[in-house]
């Protein structure tokens, strides 16, 4: 059995356990009714307006850096395999690479973009 | 065993190809049972965990925890499974439907995909790219989506703001697990699991550079934060967001974060094991002289290797739950944006030159 | 299941108070007769129950504080699996009605109620949540919270101590086990508690209603 | 006493100083209170301790307690009233003591006296659709339980009555917040508020923008049923306040009420007493440590607080015979001496408690996550701390003295030798941290006068004879304690019957969530619980 | 430089100090106390107050004379004084109680109605396990069915009363109680 088919399977295992347990939990569960019910629960005061409105997310900057890194790193793994076999040459190959990236995140810390705001 | 476990298998198949004649439904059979397996083995897992918790984290308070029902208690989850399965599923109101019920199968497919890349035993494991490392990284990071899309779609104000910490958990520590793990891939020299296993025969990655050490202790924290438990448990702050993202949730469709919960906690720890522990290798002394010693630990079978390195970090990570408080969302993002991101691009600079050299 | 093989594990039946009720309960739920394999069934289904009853954290009062020490070290109540309290009513099952309710609170807890998932208990916890308690002549406290919410086991005492509590809930956990899955509703679908409440409600959206039509 | 006096002609002149009270005290028109009050704050009393609305059947009035931050011990009385029972009208004090904002709403929504220029004449404590004031005497209205959810307009418009040109008075309104703000409600069942306090807060993102705190939910209506009660009834309501200090505020009750009829308590009675109190203040603060520790996810700190606050619940059991409500002091002593090996007993407590408070250490404040999310969070300055009246251990984080313990000491305080816990002004201004850690150290001095009442207990019996049926003579009683949160006051206004005429209580705890919104500003979600938490209030207290 | 570094490890070892405080309970003994297992001996101590009893002797007698003294003093009306006058054998009136009437559900264990008591005719006991299923079931009656005050040779004066301390509030002077009745 190849990998792919095993990713298949456990895909469709996921898809069958959550399914499998929802028809299980609708079909039996005891039932009631009432209107406030499906309201929103907010420690049982009614809710004030809507809750999908525009809202501030502090970390804005550091997600945009958080990007910037991750593909970075990506780019690093396909090194990062090879660089046993090249010794000291992918050191240098890399390591002008890694040094931008730590200047990169000392400048982000010096302009303050890691601070929340 | 688990070379009788492949005894087995082989078995099986030799007994359903002797007996059916269409080959489809032979694999359609061994997919079936292949599934079967996982899932068992995942709500085994998930079971045991949430029991071992309960208990540990009892020990730790000076507690006795459950201990009614069954022997020691052990009983406790499967009527917890039988509760939170037929308990109602309320049907809201103002919610996005369709991204409220894909909520927890996003949860599940995550977490249950990086299950199956793990390897439990020698020769036992599931999938096994030869992106290993990457695909783990890759597919465990899709139950924060879960996450975040349990608290958008609820359309609840707590939740909301849950589901935004769970975005700030995502942009934290994805990173630093990354970057550990590349330092791993760096010094055994390939990205599939079974390489680095065979890399850790006789020693353990461990024990092999002392730039692992740190990389494990960071990959032991970035992988804490991304189970949302112990101190890093900012999308449900209980304290704060009442449950947080899934304030919701009830019945069983809870009762999938509750499960997924559990198995991520396992699923990191494996992954913590396999990668820097030596996985199911057994300790070697690397000395001459100590064959004797080599022999009686590969004795033990390589499940129990596995199996107790894991339960090891787990415990340490129930041990870090149950004592620290809880971050606040400044102090995560300071904790891995001036801490540890500047320390794992040292380290792995650090250990480019020590394999560069020292190897 | 019978009354009287009803176990509770380290406690004998006889040692329980208003086995009566109980008694008359399971009659009810006879009536008509059970089938073996659904009364299996049922025993199984409550036993799951009345083994992981996770409660709601509400109090209101000082019962809170002696409800947090029974969550604490001293009286354990992890031991019979009801220590993980959810603070969202849709993930508990029993809410222990701990500490005085007075008028502004009574919407807030019927709504919790209300929004809780079935199946859902109640434990009204201290005098307050039973009578009023000390506040019964109060003119702004409810005279015992089944006037809003239908309450299945009554601990007194003000407050009551951790072990009274725990004695609460095994009287709680014979009560599930009592159940009958299959034989639903297990409660009146209106209890007389929210017959008047629906009455009142009624009153007042009339009321509300003639209001506006003089305007 | 004559210093003050002599004040008082100064700022109030012509106004005679009532003999034969408690306190100096002054009546005024109502629309002298504004200056008078303006000069005393100018004179230094910057604290308003108390103000009660008071039902004179023939006029509705309030009496403001005041005291002083630097000159702790005086203490004025001024009184005004209004004979308008239909419209009855006063002028507001709440911008010269800030702690005056909830009084008057408390005294609007019991005797529906409205204050000119207070910007916010919301109820406090009953919903806005409750009909009548209950506190006056000749309240008769019937109000059924509510069925339908809180209207949400009644929470967030804000009428106020002002002066306009003309000198007319005219009522206004003002919206709390603007329409598109994100409000969240936290309460009333939440874990973190302490009870069912709830918070409308109005956020931006994670952080904090307005915190508007409602009362009300666990509004008992304790001081109108203290009317139709007599005092030895009145007692086990007194504990049930502040459920945390109960046996404090039993106390400060009892003393009230021997102060006024004369009774002599004999001397051991006061040091088992004190000793109760200390140890209560022991649970209460190790409750608050772990509660503080759980609201910031540290669920085994609790646990531990929990753990050995078992070991005062069980000292409390064996000798007055109950756990949280001990019942211990009555009118006059005690309801039973001591068990015999109650010396034994606290003294392996204090000694076991002094280790557990090394281990708390440990565990919790030198845990980087804690201190990082309590330094610098909520300051709290000694000037707002005055202003807000926030007592106990919360002002005293802010460097404010005010021990009552010390100011103006009771029982057996006098007796002993013990420093009254400050935390020092020029390193720290008073934030979360600060509060956080001087509850601990309070503990120990706790244990410090419980060691010294402990090895010089008389031996003098432990209650006197008191009359059958206590009455008081006619008059004003004011008495005031140190409970675990702050400055607990008892006003009893007796007209000579079995049952006291007006019986208010000082919560220290009111004060205390008032200071919630100037604190949490700008702060985030997280802070709000931990400055909750550092705050350490007590809901039923603050509703009573 | 040098702080932030100091500061990481700092905040480490702070960090596991705390753990070595869990890690020791984790070992050691846990404190909690197994309720129904070992019921028996958890009983609390002798002067908790968690019911309110009627002492009966062998004979099926009680002290009390139905005076009402404590439900009068009950601040919130737990106890009811149920009593009916009957004549004698002496063909003297005579007052008997006919049901002591006592709500658990309401009581607030304040212990005054136990310290008015002229007769010490009621008490505290500490049976706390009182949780029923029916609200009506916390009303009990005190007195035993059948039982009576029991005879004793009257004392010259009421100086009778048990030498208890703190009894001094006694209240109620004679003929508001009557009222009351």
């Amino acid at each position: 059995m190849s990998s792919y088919e095993i990713f298949v399977i456990v895909f469709i295992m996921a898809l069958v356990m959550v399914l499998g347990g929802s028809v299980i939990g609708l079909l039996l569960s005891p039932k009631s009714k009432n209107n406030q019910k499906g309201e929103q629960y907010e420690s049982g005061i009614p809710t004030r307006g809507t809750s999908w409105m525009q809202f501030k997310v502090g970390y804005y900057l550091i997600a945009i850096l958080f990007l910037m890194f991750d593909v970075e790193a990506v780019l690093l793994f396909p090194w990062a395999v090879i660089m046993k076999g090249m010794g000291v040459e992918g050191l240098y190959a890399v390591s002008f690479f890694l040094v931008v990236l730590i200047l990169g995140l000392a400048y982000a810390w010096r302009k303050g973009a890691l601070e929340w705001k | 065993m688990s070379l009788e476990l492949i005894d087995g298998i082989n078995k099986i198949h030799e007994f359903l190809t002797s007996n059916i004649e269409a080959a489809w439904v032979v694999s359609l059979i061994e997919y079936v049972l292949v599934g079967l397996g996982f899932l068992t083995l995942y709500a085994l897992i998930a079971l045991f965990l949430i029991i071992f918790e309960r208990k540990i984290c009892a020990y730790f308070q000076c507690r006795l925890g459950p201990n009614r029902v069954g022997p020691w208690g052990i009983f406790q989850v499967f009527a917890d499974m039988v509760k939170i399965l037929i308990k109602e599923i309320i049907p809201l109101k103002h919610n996005d439907k369709l991204l409220f019920y894909a909520a927890p199968f996003i949860v599940i497919m995550g977490s249950l995909l990086t299950f199956g890349g793990l390897q439990f035993a020698e020769g036992v494991h599931g999938v096994d790219f030869n992106v290993g490392v990457f695909y783990l990284l890759a597919v465990s990071s899709i139950s924060i989506i879960g996450v975040m899309l349990a608290g958008w779609s609820s359309n609840n104000k707590y939740s909301l703001i849950g589901a935004m910490r769970s975005g700030a958990q995502v942009i934290s520590f994805e990173l630093s697990a990354c970057l550990s793990m590349m330092a791993i891939v760096i010094l055994g020299g390939s990205m599939n699991l079974s390489d680095l296993m065979a890399a850790q025969e006789d020693v353990w990655f461990i024990f092999q550079s002392p730039f692992t050490v740190v990389a494990l202790v960071i990959y032991l924290i970035a992988a804490h934060a991304e189970t949302n438990r112990g101190p890093f448990d900012l999308p449900e702050a209980e304290s704060e967001l009442t449950a947080g993202y899934h304030v919701e949730y009830s019945g069983i469709t809870f009762g999938f974060f509750y499960v997924g919960e559990y198995c991520n906690l396992f699923i990191n720890a494996a992954i913590g094991t396999l990668v820097f522990l030596g996985g199911w290798q057994a300790f070697h002394l690397p000395f001459a002289g100590c064959e004797g010693f080599n022999a009686v630990m590969d004795a033990i079978p390589s499940y129990v290797w596995m199996f107790g390195k894991t339960l090891l970090l787990i415990f340490l990570s129930l041990w870090v739950r149950w004592t620290f408080p809880r971050l606040r969302i400044d102090q995560l993002l300071r904790l891995e944006w001036k801490i540890m991101l500047p320390f794992s691009l040292a380290n792995i600079l650090l250990m480019a030159i020590w394999v560069a050299l020292v190897k | 299941m019978e009354v009287k093989n009803l176990r509770v594990k380290s406690m004998n039946h006889v040692t329980f108070n208003d086995n009566e009720y109980l008694e008359q309960y399971v009659e009810e739920l006879k009536k008509g007769g059970v089938n073996v394999a659904i009364g299996c069934l049922d025993d199984c289904i409550n036993w799951g129950r009345s083994h992981s009853v996770w409660p709601l954290t509400f109090a209101t009062a000082c019962c809170g504080i002696e409800f947090m020490c029974v969550g604490a070290a001293r009286t354990d109540f992890a031991r019979f699996g009801w220590e993980v309290t959810r603070n969202s009513p849709r993930q508990s099952d029993v809410v222990f009605v701990a500490g005085t309710i007075v008028n502004k609170m009574a919407p807030v807890l019927k709504r919790l109620y209300d929004q809780m998932a079935e199946p859902k208990y109640v434990i009204a916890m201290g005098g307050c949540a039973i009578s009023g308690g000390p506040f019964k002549n109060s003119y702004n406290v409810v005279k015992g919270v089944n006037e809003i919410i239908p309450v299945d086991v009554y601990v007194p005492g003000c407050p009551p101590r951790p072990n009274a509590v725990l004695y609460g809930m095994l009287q709680m956990e014979r009560k599930i086990k009592l159940e009958g899955f299959f034989k639903l509703p297990k409660k009146p679908a209106i209890t007389p508690e929210e017959k008047v409440w629906a009455e009142r409600l009624a009153k007042e959206e009339e009321a509300r209603k003639a209001a506006k039509g003089i305007k | 006493m004559e210093d003050i006096k002599k004040l008082l002609a100064k700022v109030a002149p012509g106004k005679e100083v009532a003999e034969g009270t408690q306190y100096p005290t002054i009546e005024l028109e109502p629309n002298e209170v504004r200056a008078v009050a303006k000069k005393l704050k100018e004179a230094g009393f910057d604290y308003l301790i108390n103000l009660t609305g008071v039902d004179y059947t023939d006029a509705l009035g309030t009496v403001y307690h005041i005291s002083s931050s630097t000159n702790k011990t005086a203490v004025v009385v001024l009184k005004t009233k209004t004979a308008d029972r239909e419209n009855p009208v006063l002028y507001t004090v709440c911008d010269i003591w800030k702690s005056a904002d909830l009084y008057e709403r408390e005294v609007f929504d019991f005797y529906g006296i409205r204050f000119i220029d207070h910007p916010d004449m919301r109820r406090i404590f009953l919903r806005g659709d409750w009909k009548g004031f209950p506190f006056r005497k000749d309240y008769n209205e019937v109000n059924e339980m509510p069925t339908t959810n809180v209207n949400i307009d009644d929470l967030e418009t804000l009428p106020s009555i002002t002066f306009d040109k003309e000198g007319k008075i005219v009522e206004k309104t003002k919206q709390l917040f603007d329409n598109n703000e994100y409000v969240v409600n936290f309460g009333p069942q939440h874990p973190a508020t302490h009870g069912v306090l709830h918070l409308r807060v109005s956020l931006d993102g994670e952080i904090v923008k307005k915190v508007d705190p409602n009362f009300g939910y666990i509004h008992r209506g304790i001081e109108k049923m203290c009317e139709s009660l007599t005092y030895p009834q009145i007692l086990p309501y007194t504990e049930r306040l502040d459920y945390l200090s109960g046996s404090i505020n039993r106390h400060a009750f009892c003393m009230c009420v021997e102060k006024a009829a004369g009774i002599e308590v004999p001397q051991r009675a006061q040091y088992i007493r004190c000793i109760f109190d200390e140890l209560t203040r022991i649970a209460s603060h190790l409750l608050g440590w772990g509660c503080m520790a759980m609201d910031m996810g540290a669920i085994t700190a609790f646990i531990y607080g929990m753990r050995d606050r078992e070991k005062i619940m069980d000292i409390f059991e064996e000798n007055a015979g109950g756990r949280l409500m001990p019942a211990y002091s009555i009118i006059g002593g005690l309801t039973k001496d001591v068990v015999p090996n109650f010396q034994q007993t606290i003294s392996e407590f204090v000694a076991y408690m002094r280790e557990s408070i090394k281990e708390y250490h440990t565990l919790f404040t030198g845990n980087p996550i804690a201190t990082g999310r309590m330094h610098n969070v909520g300051w709290l300055t000694k000037e707002t701390a005055v202003a807000l009246g926030t007592t106990g251990p919360t002002g005293r984080a802010s460097g404010w003295s005010n021990d009552v313990r010390k100011i103006a000491p009771y029982a057996a305080y006098d007796k002993v030798k013990f420093k009254e816990v400050l935390r020092n002004t020029d390193t720290c201004k008073g934030d979360s941290f600060d509060r956080y850690i001087i509850r601990l150290d309070e503990v120990l001095e706790s244990l410090n006068i419980i060691e010294q009442l402990n090895e010089n207990l008389p031996d003098d019996g432990v209650n006197v004879k008191v009359p059958a049926i206590v009455k008081l003579p006619e008059g004003e009683y004011y008495q005031r304690a140190e409970s675990a949160r702050g400055d607990f006051g008892v006003y009893i206004k007796s007209d000579g019957n079995k049952n006291p005429y007006r019986v208010k209580f000082r919560s220290p705890c009111m004060t205390l969530i008032s200071a919630l919104d100037p604190l949490c500003k700008g702060e985030k979600i997280a802070d709000l619980i931990t400055i909750g938490a550092s705050l350490d209030y007590v809901i039923p207290c603050a509703d009573r | 430089m040098k702080k932030y570094f100091t500061d990481i490890f700092s905040g480490i070892w702070n960090l596991l100090k705390g753990m070595k405080i869990t890690g020791k309970v984790l070992v050691s003994p846990a404190v909690t106390e197994c309720y129904p297992e070992k019921r028996d001996e958890l009983q609390p101590k002798e002067r908790f107050r968690a019911e309110l009893t009627m002492p009966h002797n062998e004979n099926n007698e009680h002290k009390c004379t139905a005076c009402g003294i404590c439900a009068m003093n009950c601040p919130n009306q737990t106890i009811t004084v149920k009593k009916s006058k009957i004549t004698d054998e002496n063909g003297k009136p005579k007052i008997v109680l006919d049901q002591y009437l006592y709500d658990i559900g309401s009581c607030i264990f304040c212990g005054l109605c136990t310290r008015v008591c002229p007769q010490g005719a009621i008490e505290f006991t500490n049976n706390f396990e009182h949780a029923v299923y029916t609200r009506s079931k916390l009303i009990k009656q005190l007195n035993k069915p059948g039982s009576k005050k029991v005879e004793v040779a009257k004392p010259a004066a009421p100086a009778a009363k048990p030498a208890q301390a703190g009894q001094n509030e006694v209240a109620a002077p004679k003929q508001e109680n009557e009222n009351k009745q």
